[in-house]
């Protein structure tokens, strides 16, 4: 394994990967790869939505435009196979199959959601499906991630985990110290890189000297890719390859997908530190209707196949907000009880 | 206090002008963070400096606390003056080591032969729905480290004022800021004033119970004995303003006046600064004129939850300070 | 008390056996941390773990401690019981993030669906001539963190019973460990024992004055003990063990029947545990006994120096605890 | 400026600079690098015979074999270039000007020592000779040396520093966040890993997953060299080259010397992680004996010169020893009054 050589992707904004990549894969998972990607925009339209009419208390980090990379990584795993997730993470927590109405409820904070209105958007976690959870300090996850790996490691499973976190969070010397750890103990972790090109406001061309993330795989001595992150087929056969890797016992690696979000970092962002420009260039490029065409191209499904799956997708999401703004309040007696396990 | 002409700006305001003013003053002064420049600060701090300053002095950086606190440490070393910004307080315990290890002790360590002047402002508290990463008070860890002092305003007034003080200060200071004064309006002055470390101020004066509140929880407690006014207690309500230098002296000698003593703060209760406040106290001759035992209010002993209503009743609201304030005045009479 | 049938073993040896017996006992728990193997730590606690449980389980690590202590709180997250030793406990600074905003949080914060068993064993304090960032006391910052659970043992007995207890526990834990008590003995039961958390231990009776006095500073409260006893001064020592959860029942009884309270700590004094033991007491009944106000001696605010006199002069000796004591026991008399 | 293809230097034990380089220096500044490496070396012999007496409180940590790398280092910098130091320092602070005694006299914690006895070995600040101090911390010296920097370039003066660190220091967060910081600013430092194969016991083989720590330049898009630690005039030569690419305002670069400690880490040490012969391989590489053999080959000096120069060294040391026994000791009164600045 080793990186490709992998020029200016987003400048010729197709796919690297041949499209018969599509024709081999099978259609449950094509109509998955779909179905998550549009429910986790109509999440995060509808997490919008809810914002504006007040309904939730605290910030939100949405990653429309963005799916393409949590969807295509989490496609490459088992059912069993884990995640640990950053502020970031709608995409990832609808992808590991969390159930949306609990998760909204969370979003919400509700009591029947995911942490009993106790985390909010920043720290959904859902243990059944192998989402370890979420932190909201920047590069933190990363070394729980290789504590997740090492457990597994020990407890010589075959399960792998997948690493996410974004392209600041690579300056971070947490990010440093994890992949090396990884590293010299061949761990089971992928780490993937949501490359969105922006920390809250400083882009990572400016964060670092360096025009790949993918390079600083190099300093740990374990594979790097960079990935058309809005290409969520090229997203898939990388990390795939790269979980094969790790479940083969042959260690951590890198993949940096290259994507970009629309709205701000969060509610309080002006989007003063980039262009409409750069922003209407990206919105071309959206994951979602990228792989329908090219889905319709290969004639792997009609137009109105996908849009049965998108239209499910909102519907679902729609239901999941009805339900979820329905859900019981929690209440403050005895919090103290909760700090501590038993 | 200082003439205002009635002019009234915020504590966000206060903060900045008081930056802009010894920037313009002493071009050592420099501010250094994450998304400082064009973004204005995720609370908006900053906005503006960029164009007066630009990107040498209003120096934006990665997402690389530890580093860029210790860079601010280098920096100070050889006689510049940064202001740090940490994002927000919680992210500070990626700076411990860089902030107490290096930048407090290296005068002391050094035999004397250096002075760090390194301001590291942060806002502080819960509120915002920010959950358990984005919203302690943390304040209490650097009063157990010396060589650190530890600034904690709750008006516009006193921010503008101490901040100035912080960054002409010789020595390390850890400015909280409380994310939900950043709006509050107040009297400040345009010129330039400060403020000395280790003055607190008798917000209101009273004689049935001291009250002892910084930060935000000065502001509660100002409102709560408006309430406990209309009840016939009058409680005095003292902010200390800088926890280290603690100005003993005045807390002690309302104490010894009112005879009652109840500290607010929102940090967790177990281990906060209360602890602090209560020993100064008890080990003062207030000590032989207490009618009752000193009182701590603080936050529940939990990571601050989600949930607004959660998080409301995670921290002292003016009802509670009301009501605590309440039955320790009645206590032993 | 468990029959130790005339067993002595030092303190660090403790230490190791609780480690060695869960390790054999259950394989879920493992140690780790930096030059733990071959070397056997810098102060030589896991001398001879690598012979027995290879290095998959004495798992050493590079200089990261930020990084494994994060690793340590993701694979307690996966029902690992890792215990993690920082070299020094100077060097927590580093893990601050992970220990408090992580490993301490992610139980409530994730609404219970997480459990964190993780130790992390750290020496502490001065008197090696190891200077200001090797020899502080930094157990106070812990106490305001909720989520996370500290212990600070006295004895070898303490260590390995509270050390196992603090193993099988199903959250954060941190144990300090005092370098100087290493080298000391103590009647220690061969077989695996547990003690619970937040029961302190009267180590000496007495009811003239309570000295409250925690790790090293326990073992110099009784050494004054027994000299104030030559004077006439019944001291009795109340040694609280785990300091979060903390036997406030314990401390309060022998303060009502004393009348007088000292605190002990070598932390520096101002924002140390000495805060919250003195408002423990002021906030319960034993305030109405009080003869004298609650006395705290601890640290002086300064870093600790490299100079064997100077670095002596930093914390309570012996000496001054006797002193304090006697003016305390004679005060308003 | 690229990295050179350095193969195995150590194999070789032979300087990859040509001898020549020694002809073209002036005789001073090879007398210098001699008298410095003795020096240093009669230094910590003397600090450990002072620490059998038992005249030492504390521990300390002695670089002998190391000599090269500092000493070679701080000969490419003018006098009013910085340092910032680490914990196995002596070296530096000597190069770099130090008065022996007064130094001695902070290693024994005397009061007339540099830091009046209250810092000790680890933590010796020489302002006067641009020494700017060490700290005991692991990785935490080198943000401070990057603030030095920064104040440098914002002072816009033509000075430069050089930040000294150990091969394990490399794998803590602080190295990587503070390169990541030094690189996108462009700053006048020169990262310095004094390479001496092991942490504490841990062989950096082990502790990282690449063979030579210069590659983690790359991840920080900088310059990084590997050379042969116990050549000091291949140290002089690289790290030249590097404080003249930094003074030319081109920023940062990685330095690896290669090198080793004869002692074990701290006086703890049982030297139970490595054999023997590893040591006394390492002591054949011995870089004084090479540095007077080269300037004997090369004809510059005589063998009664180099003898007079070690001779010279080691009565300095003795007479500061014999000194700084004798200062007085610090008294422990209004030690409050120290902590912060007026
Ligand atoms: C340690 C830390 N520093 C700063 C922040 C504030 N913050 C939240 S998200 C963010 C930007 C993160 O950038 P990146 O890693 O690229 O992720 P993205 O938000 O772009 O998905 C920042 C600075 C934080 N949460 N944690
Ligand atoms: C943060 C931190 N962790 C651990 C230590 C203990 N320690 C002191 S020196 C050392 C080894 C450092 O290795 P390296 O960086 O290679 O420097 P060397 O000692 O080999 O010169 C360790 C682990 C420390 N001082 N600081
Ligand atoms: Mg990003
Ligand atoms: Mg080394």
């Amino acid at each position: 394994m080793s990186s490709p050589d992998v020029q200016e992707l987003l400048d010729t904004n197709s796919a690297v990967v041949p499209e018969s990549l599509a024709l081999t894969l099978p259609r449950e998972k094509l109509e998955w790869m779909l179905g998550k990607m549009c429910e986790t925009r109509y999440f995060e339209e509808k997490a919008e939505e809810l914002y504006t009419r007040g309904l939730v208390h605290g910030t939100m980090h949405l990653s429309i435009g963005m799916e393409a990379s949590p969807i295509g990584s989490i496609a490459a795993l088992e059912p069993d196979d884990l995640i640990v997730n950053h502020h970031r993470g709608h995409g990832h927590t609808i992808a590991k199959g969390a159930d949306i109405t609990t998760m909204m409820g969370e979003f919400l904070g509700k009591e029947p959601g995911y942490c009993r209105g106790r985390g909010g958007s920043m720290h959904i976690v859902d243990i059944a499906h192998g989402n370890m959870g979420a932190t909201g300090v920047v590069g933190s996850g990363i070394p729980i991630a290789v504590g997740v790996a090492l457990a597994l490691q020990m407890k010589h499973s075959a399960q792998v985990v997948l690493c996410f976190f974004g392209d600041g969070a690579t300056n971070e010397g947490a990010f440093h110290e994890s992949l090396n750890l990884a590293s010299i103990w061949a761990l089971p972790v992928v780490f993937i890189c949501d490359n969105n090109h922006y920390g809250m406001s400083m882009s990572y061309r400016h964060s670092m000297n360096i025009s790949k993330i993918s390079v600083r795989a190099g300093a740990y001595g374990i594979p790097g890719f960079t990935v058309d992150g809005n290409n969520v087929l090229a997203v898939y056969q990388t990390v795939k390859e790269c979980v094969d890797w790790a479940r083969a016992g042959k260690g951590p690696s890198l993949v940096e997908n290259l994507t970009y979000r629309w709205r701000g970092h969060s509610k309080s962002d002006r989007n003063l530190y980039r262009t409409p420009q750069e922003i209407q260039e990206w919105m071309q490029r959206c994951p979602i209707k990228r792989f329908k065409q090219l889905l319709r191209d290969s004639q792997i499904m009609s137009e109105q196949e996908t849009e049965t799956i998108d239209q499910r997708a909102k519907e679902t999401i729609d239901r999941a907000a009805e339900l979820a703004v329905q859900m019981p309040e929690p209440t403050p007696e005895n919090m103290e009880d909760e700090v501590y396990a038993p | 206090m200082t003439e205002t002409g009635g002019r009234e700006v915020t504590f966000l305001e206060a903060v900045r002008e008081a930056m802009v003013q010894e920037m313009r003053r002493d071009p050592t002064v420099f501010l250094m963070g994450e998304d400082i420049g064009i973004y204005g600060g995720a609370f908006g701090v900053s906005k503006g400096m960029l164009d007066e300053f630009g990107p040498e002095r209003v120096r934006e950086t990665p997402i690389s606390e530890a580093g860029f606190t210790g860079v601010a440490t280098g920096a100070a070393l050889m006689g510049m003056r940064p202001i740090v910004e940490i994002m927000f307080l919680d992210f500070i315990t990626l700076a411990m080591d860089a902030l107490v290890n290096q930048a407090a002790k290296m005068r002391f360590m050094f035999g004397g032969n250096a002075s760090i002047p390194l301001v590291c402002r942060a806002p502080s508290g819960s509120g915002t729905g920010a959950a358990a990463q984005h919203s302690q008070s943390l304040e209490a860890w650097f009063i157990n480290a010396p060589g650190i002092k530890v600034v904690a305003p709750s008006s516009a007034y006193d921010a503008k004022g101490l901040l100035t003080t912080a960054i002409r200060d010789n020595n390390p200071v850890l400015f909280i800021e409380h994310k939900l004064l950043y709006r509050t309006k107040g009297a400040v002055p345009e010129n330039s004033y400060t403020i000395p470390f280790g003055k607190a101020e008798v917000r209101r004066q009273g004689k049935d119970i001291t009250i002892i509140a910084y930060s935000i929880m000065a502001q509660r407690a100002l409102e709560a004995a408006t309430r406990l006014a209309e009840e016939g207690i009058e409680a005095e309500v003292v902010d200390p303003r800088t926890l280290k230098p603690l100005d003993v002296e005045t807390i002690v000698g309302s104490v010894a006046k009112t005879g009652r003593a109840l500290i607010v703060h929102e940090a967790p209760v177990t281990g906060g600064f209360g602890g602090e406040l209560t020993s100064a106290i008890v080990e003062s001759h207030a000590f032989d004129y207490l009618d009752a035992p000193v009182r701590r209010l603080g936050g529940r002993n939990i990571p601050i939850p989600y949930n607004r209503t959660l998080e409301r009743a995670s921290v002292p609201q003016v009802e509670d300070i009301v009501e605590t304030a309440r039955a320790l005045a009645r206590e032993g009479k």
